[in-house]
């Protein structure tokens, strides 16, 4: 061993614990990056395109938080975390926001000291069949084969579910989403389970996506969103109001046609306040007024964004469902920007 | 015989040993051993392998540690004192019987490491020093030569030859020719009366009875780790007191 | 061995100076000793330090007591009783089991193919010679990562799946009479049920076996004494079936078979053999197979020309050269190879969580790592793990070793 | 010899007999297929066997081959053309080209950088790997590489790869001026060199004391902690203890060793590379560069991918290996139980377990193990391991080498009067690391072929390429055996020209002059 470089260590240790405490924040301003996890490919959610640049419904939140904290959208890393890594990721400060798919738990906001800053999408996890399996509800796969792909809450979702049910089931684990769907459409499983959303875009993308059935049971709630890092409450609050800046700007109707125009004043208070020409809200979260404003600016509100990525109109095809605005039936529901 | 009571030998003592022993785990391999050299002084030690000879002049210069008694070379104490043990091993120059040169080195390199990183003379001098010494063992042609392309013999010549660019006072030889084809052990053989002549002091473990006689002015015999006789060689070879001797040279001399 | 730290230690004189610790070569190793003490301790607190501080910072804390929580999922292949209600602790056994399993397998399998390909790659025979040179070449110098999953890809794409032995245009059909399934989950095979009686057939089998030793030392014997050369393969193989086949026809058929069959959406019945766990298996076989056809080929190359001739010219037949003369010294020069390619396998085994196959990595170190985020406990608990068994297999693989060794002596 | 009359037995040869052709045979093709593949019963069943084997696999893969499709936007567009053929999609590894060998963040503009780099490699890798066939002045080439392709790969001014090869050839200098300093001036630096260090030290040691006491505090004393509770307490009194002893005996170790220079030399040429690389080379390279602009554009860690990030990953992982082999090698012969103990206690360790868990450890646990606010990033952490990794084995290579010398030159080496240092540099590290060549070649390629084991956590090499982005992509969605088989032939191709490298050099090795 190198005595000194161990000793210069030693000594870097003792100087860097003196000026650690500083906040996720002050960091990221300093640094004038955000660095954001995502998942290593989800078609819609989160996946680099041809050119390398990442692309989806995941990547506009950490492109929306870049733009309120930094005010440029581009001022991302993006972090690809595994569901093995992405909580180390996290927890050790390689990362300052995750916004890869991960399911809100009990055990994750407490026990693993993450907060999770709302939920950008409500998913159930679901299962797919071949229609000429004669299958029409997961109660009737007593003694299927079921591929899952590891790592995330759907194989306890599944154990709980076929157990509940008292039926049998083999369970094939999987690593990628890719995997999965090699195995489900070779016929080394008879169903593939996954998050609803995540078999829609894969389905989609099938030689025959006709020939293959989604079944109607959502077997467990999956609401995905954002998390931090437990006790920066500044930080957390960044994450979740751009978020709620996202959902509250869709209720308010606030597009990225007529930002500029709104940006300007409206009779709207409660636009007003979001977007800054009225009131500090900006202020009280430490980022100037318009940073609601420059979050929206990147992508459009939280429709826009939807329907760009992973609506009906793209290859995915994904209905709004739960995740329509409440005045619509959905679940969105921003709290009041006051 | 003649020639060797012309060799000069002087008062001054080079090497004593006194009340030395050594064990290798349980097993004693030197007992006892008292002996003083004089400077210009040349010995040959004999005895049927086993005998611990070796292991003798090994301890001179500290490759093997001996653990009771005392050694002192040129005055200097051979102890556990590192600075000293460096002194001895410049001052005493050691041939090995399988002639330990480095392989991936050239001759001219063999030559020239030891004077270039320990007596830290300059490279170009080494190297002059080095080919005088070739020249001396008679094979300065050879001086850009590896030493896998040398016959065994110009190799044990190389090997005195690198020992002498450290200028050393004494040289230790452990049986030089033992490895050697016939033809080849007079050439070295050669090479060490040539120094013996120049008044080296020179302990020398051989089986070479001729050398011994020819050069030597001690012939010491060793058994099971003891000197059990030492006299001068005429006196040695044809009036042996021990039956050990006695035995020893029958055999040695009988064939 | 002397090495040159090594100096000699002798006699003393006077008293100590503290330029001693430097120049003595009594204190100068424990100088040394202390202070490489000094930068081990050093070092511990630096890691030690800044893991408290993180933890502390993390608000975590280092704990075990999540083995002895339900773990909640379930694993398709498990060799001990267990169901998703089982702690965390007993699926870490379970990949454990299943990663010894799919080693010793693959151990075996690739011992076969390596000596079978080390051969046949001395052989006069052109092709197949070149044969063997190209899989040893192709296999040797591609990752076992990439063998893994085209080997999988092969299996599950070319393999027919359950749904094509349906109906009545099944594309696919059972082989060996309806005995074996082979399909993209696994291969299905018959399952011994035991009767009544059936012990008395196992015992007459382990009594055949001891019998066909038993013979094997009576030839040799014969040999020896007598210098006459009594057949030995066919009278084996007759000891080994005829006897159990007579017990069990005389008995009534108390041994029967449970064959797979086709019921709702997979085979039932019978055993059966995971796909993973085949993919796995021969992947890991074959490219191992390769490393050690290279090591059989040196052995046996390594045996001089010399050690055949001295043999023909006594006038042993090459079968008597080869099993007599240049095998068991060949063998010497084998396995030590041998045992490193072993110990490859079982640490290339943690590879499985790319076929789905759930070894300990993916259990222990996959999903309860996943599920209780204890990523400190369960990477250490599976380091501790493949040490353990390199450990083992090393020095059993030694004793071994050396005992091959002082036969030959 | 028939005129020889036989009673006469003494001879003398009185002219040579010419050499003559042998006997002709029968010759040419047929022979030799008899001869070599039908010499027998066996042989000719294991022939038939194998034309057999070959002519199925040819014929199966053979239409899949011809009928590829080569140009085709996405996997359906390909199915399109193949319209129901047996045929291959190789569209993919044109429309993927980039990311399969550079990974899909590398700057487009800058794929010259990596290519040269490579290009680069092969020039400075020949003088070193043939030694006998280039002059060994090219040797310097190989020296300036490693910083020159630093600065093509990751960009940034070419003054800080410059002056890191600056400050290590000056402290080079200030070695060789020390050394050469007389007695009384080097006992004046040692002074205050070993002041300095005995200082400095004893402060470290401080702080690392306080550091145990804090963790043994931490951990608190009771129930199955009261181990390495007691443990900790132990190691930071004796710690304690020990701050100004250490300080003090250091710098006199320091200072003692002025007359000789041993200890003194090496301790201010690490200060002065210290000093060099903490505190001058940011500035002074950032002031050059504002100067005389030598700049590239700079490329993140995290951008590199594809088969360039597994060729980065090998060469760098095995050049920083060799050393720390060496001196593990070294380290395990030693006669010192305690430096033994822990180099063969590390050996053991690494090899024991797989590189898939060093690399979860690299991934998920060295974070806990740094100071928090260090940020190493995630290819420095995995090169970290992979070079614990590879060389547990090389010091087993070199082990093995070290076994190999006889006994005979360390002792000539001793008792021509060099020291330690001296003997190992110069009689046996060259001949036991040329007999470890091969050996050392053959971990190489095993831990050339291993990078691909980084793909598991989350890097994108070419293999986490092929499971991450391009099977995860709208357009190629489940597409294997090309991609897969793209990735085995570029290994293929790079492992096998090593492996017949190594090959070669033992032949070489083997008629060499020893």
């Amino acid at each position: 061993m190198n005595k000194t470089i161990f000793f210069g260590a030693l000594a870097t240790a003792a100087l860097a614990a003196g000026i650690a405490g500083a906040s996720t924040l002050d960091e990221v301003k300093a640094r004038g990056k955000l660095n954001c996890g995502v998942n290593t490919g989800v078609p819609g959610f989160a996946e680099p395109d041809a050119n390398g640049v990442w692309q989806g419904f995941d990547v506009a939140v950490c492109r929306a938080v870049a733009a309120a904290v930094l005010g440029d959208p581009t001022a991302v890393e993006f972090v690809p975390t595994t569901g093995k890594t992405r909580f180390t990721a996290l927890a050790s400060g390689e990362i300052d926001l995750l916004a890869r798919n991960t399911t809100w738990t009990f055990s994750r906001d407490v026990d693993l000291k993450f907060e999770f800053t709302g939920v950008n999408y409500y998913d159930g996890q679901g299962f797919i069949v071949n229609r000429n399996l004669g299958v029409s509800s997961a109660k009737e796969l007593d003694g299927a084969t079921i591929c899952i792909q590891t790592g995330t809450t759907t194989e306890l979702n599944l154990a709980d579910f076929f157990r509940g049910n008292g039926i049998s089931y083999e369970p094939v684990p999987v690593e990628t989403g890719a995997e999965g769907v090699q195995q489900y459409t070779a016929g080394a499983c008879d169903a593939y389970t996954t998050d609803a959303s995540g078999l829609a875009a894969q389905r989609a993308n099938f030689e025959d996506p006709t020939a293959h059935l989604i079944l109607p049971e959502i077997i467990s709630k999956e609401p995905l969103g954002p998390l931090v890092r437990h006790g920066d409450s500044e930080w957390a609050d960044i994450a979740r109001w751009t978020l709620n800046a996202l959902i509250a700007a869709e209720e308010l109707g606030v597009t990225s046609v007529n930002l500029a125009e709104l940006a300007a004043g409206t009779d709207n208070p409660e636009i007003n306040r979001l977007l800054g020409s009225e009131g500090d809200l900006g202020g009280m979260l430490g980022l100037d007024s318009d940073w609601a404003a420059r979050a929206i600016g990147v992508a459009g509100n939280y429709g826009e964004i939807f329907a760009n990525t992973i609506g009906e109109a793209t290859p995915i095809g994904l209905a709004r469902g739960l995740n329509a605005q409440w005045i619509n039936g959905g679940l969105l529901y921003s709290p009041p920007f006051r | 015989m003649a020639e060797a009571a012309k060799l000069q030998v002087s008062d001054e003592v080079a090497i004593t040993i006194h009340n030395m022993n050594k064990w290798y785990g349980t097993f004693h391999v030197l007992r006892d051993i008292d002996l003083t050299v004089q400077r210009g002084e040349r010995i040959v030690i004999c005895g049927p392998s086993g005998s611990g000879k070796s292991t003798l002049i090994r301890c001179i210069n500290a490759l093997e540690e001996h653990q009771a008694g005392s050694i002192e070379v040129d005055g200097t104490l051979l102890s556990s004192d590192l600075k000293n043990i460096d002194k001895i091993r410049s001052e005493v120059g050691m041939c090995f019987q399988h002639f330990n040169l480095f392989p991936h080195l050239t001759i001219l390199e063999n030559l020239t490491l030891a004077p270039i990183w320990v007596r830290k003379t300059p490279k170009k001098e080494a190297e002059e020093v080095a080919m005088h010494y070739l020249e001396k063992v008679k094979i300065p042609d050879q001086a850009d030569k590896y030493p896998g392309q040398l016959s065994g013999g110009q190799q044990q010549r190389v090997a005195i030859a690198r020992s002498l660019c450290m200028k050393p006072r004494i040289m230790l030889f452990d049986e030089p020719t033992s490895a050697l084809d016939p033809e080849m052990i007079k050439e070295v053989l050669d090479t060490m009366i040539e120094l013996a002549e120049e008044g080296m002091t020179m302990l020398c473990v051989t089986h070479e009875m001729g050398f011994a006689r020819q050069v030597a002015n001690r012939v010491i015999f060793m058994d099971e780790g003891q000197i059990v006789e030492q006299n001068e060689p005429e006196a040695f070879f044809l009036t042996p007191k021990s039956d050990r001797t006695k035995l020893f040279l029958s055999q040695i001399l009988g064939h | 061995m002397t090495t040159l730290a090594d100096r000699p230690v002798t006699a003393s004189t006077g008293s100590f100076k503290l330029s001693m610790l430097l120049n003595d070569s009594r204190y100068r190793s424990l100088t040394f000793q202390f202070i490489a003490l000094i930068a081990i301790i050093a070092f511990m607190a630096f890691v030690g330090g800044n893991l408290v501080r993180n933890l502390t910072a993390a608000g975590l804390n280092i704990s075990y007591a999540f083995l002895g929580e339900p773990s909640g999922y379930d694993i398709n292949q498990r060799l001990i009783d267990y169901d998703s209600q089982s702690s965390h602790g007993r699926a870490a056994v379970v990949g454990l089991l299943n990663t010894l399993l799919v080693a010793f397998l693959a151990c075996i399998t690739a011992t076969i193919f390596g000596v079978v390909a080390g051969v046949l790659r001395l052989s006069n025979n052109w092709i197949v010679s070149k044969i063997m040179a190209v899989y040893v070449e192709i296999f040797r110098n591609v990752p076992v990562l990439i063998w893994i999953l085209i080997i999988f890809s092969i299996m599950i794409n070319v393999a027919p799946s359950p749904r094509d032995f349906r109906g009545d245009d099944a594309t696919a059909s059972m082989m060996f009479f309806d005995t074996i399934a082979v399909t993209n989950r696994g291969v299905y095979l018959p399952k011994p049920i035991w009767g009544d009686g059936s012990m008395i057939v196992v015992a007459v089998l382990l009594a055949s076996i001891v019998g066909i030793f038993a013979y094997r030392r009576y030839s040799r014997k014969q040999l020896f004494d007598h210098g006459k050369m009594v057949p030995v393969l066919w009278p084996s193989i007759a000891l080994f079936f005829v006897p159990v086949i007579l017990v069990q026809l005389i008995l009534g058929n108390p041994i029967t078979l449970s064959y797979p069959e086709l019921k709702g959406f997979n085979f039932r019945g019978g055993i059966t053999i995971l796909g993973s766990l085949i993919a796995l298996w021969f992947a890991l076989a074959i490219y191992t197979g390769a490393f050690i056809a290279e090591n059989v080929r040196a052995g046996i190359l390594a045996i001089s020309k010399g050690q055949t001739e001295a043999a023909g010219a006594l006038g042993l037949r090459p079968n008597q050269i080869m099993s007599l003369v240049v095998l068991p010294q060949a063998l010497r020069v084998i396995i030590p190879p041998l045992i490193s390619q072993y110990l490859n396998i079982t640490k290339n085994s943690s590879l499985a969580i790319a076929v789905g196959y759930m070894d300990v990595t993916g259990t222990l170190g996959g999903i309860t790592l996943l599920q209780t985020g204890r990523a400190i406990e369960t990477i250490l608990l599976l380091m501790l793990f493949y040490l353990t068994v390199s450990l083992l297999i090393s020095f059993f693989m030694n004793i071994f070793n050396n005992r091959m060794k002082l036969q030959e002596r | 010899m028939s005129d020889t009359p036989a009673q006469n037995v003494a001879f003398v040869r009185t002219s040579e007999i010419p050499p003559s052709p042998p006997p002709t045979r029968e010759t040419g093709a047929i022979k030799w297929i008899r001869e070599n593949l039908f010499s027998g019963w066996f042989n000719t069943i294991l022939t038939l066997i194998a034309l057999y084997l070959v002519i199925s696999i040819v014929s199966g893969a053979a239409p899949w081959f011809y009928n590829g499709v080569w140009e085709a936007d996405s996997i359906r567009e390909c199915r399109d053309i193949l319209a129901g053929k047996t045929g291959a999609c190789f569209a993919v590894l044109v429309d993927r080209w980039d990311h399969l060998v550079f990974g899909f963040k590398y700057p487009q503009d800058a794929y010259w950088r990596p290519l040269v780099a490579f290009l680069l490699l092969l020039v400075a890798a020949a003088p070193a790997l043939f030694g006998k066939i280039f002059p060994r002045k090219m040797l310097i080439l190989t020296a300036i590489y490693p910083f020159l392709a630093y600065w093509l790969i990751w960009g940034g001014t070419l003054w800080l790869p410059v002056l890191v090869a600056g400050s290590i050839v000056a402290t080079g200098l200030v070695f060789r001026l020390v050394e050469g300093m007389a007695v009384n001036m080097r006992q004046i630096l040692a002074g205050v060199v070993g002041l300095l260090f005995g200082l400095g030290l004893a402060w470290l040691l401080f702080k690392g004391a306080a550091e145990l006491v804090f963790i043994a505090s931490n951990i608190g004393g009771s129930g199955l902690s009261v181990i390495p509770y007691a443990v900790f307490w132990a190691a930071g009194i004796f710690t304690y203890v020990c701050v100004i002893p250490m300080g003090i005996f250091v710098g006199y170790a320091i200072y003692q060793s002025a007359e000789d220079g041993g200890l003194v030399t090496i301790v201010t040429a690490l200060f002065a590379i210290y000093i060099m690389l903490a505190y001058l080379l940011g500035p002074v390279s950032g002031a050059f560069n504002s100067i005389i602009p030598l700049e590239l554009q700079a490329v993140p860690s995290r951008d590199m991918g594809g088969f360039m990030l597994c060729m980065i990953l090998g060469t760098v992982c095995v050049t920083l290996s060799v050393p720390l082999g060496i001196v593990l090698a070294l380290g395990r012969q030693s006669h010192m139980p305690l430096i033994k103990g822990v180099c063969v206690v590390f050996i053991e360790f690494v090899r024991g377990v797989p590189l898939i868990t060093l690399l979860f450890v690299a991934n998920v646990m060295l974070a806990y193990f740094l100071p928090p606010e260090t940020s190493f990033d995630l290819i420095l952490r995995v090169i970290i391991m992979i070079t614990m990794f590879s060389s547990a084995y090389i010091a087993e290579v070199i082990r093995g080498g070290l076994a190999a010398l006889p006994k005979g030159q360390y002792e000539a080496a001793n008792s021509l009067g060099l020291n330690y240092v001296q003997a190992t540099r110069l009689i046996i590290l060259p001949q036991a690391l040329k007999i470890s060549i091969p050996g050392i070649v053959n971990v190489a390629v095993g831990l050339f072929k291993d990078t691909t084991l980084v793909s598991v956590i989350s890097m994108f090499d070419i293999v986490g390429m092929i499971r991450g982005p391009i099977q995860q992509s709208t357009d190629w969605i489940s597409i294997y055996w090309e991609v897969y088989g793209f990735a085995a032939l570029l290994f293929f191709v790079v492992c096998y020209s090593i492996s017949q490298y190594s090959q070669w050099l033992e032949r070489q090795l083997q008629t060499d002059h020893r």
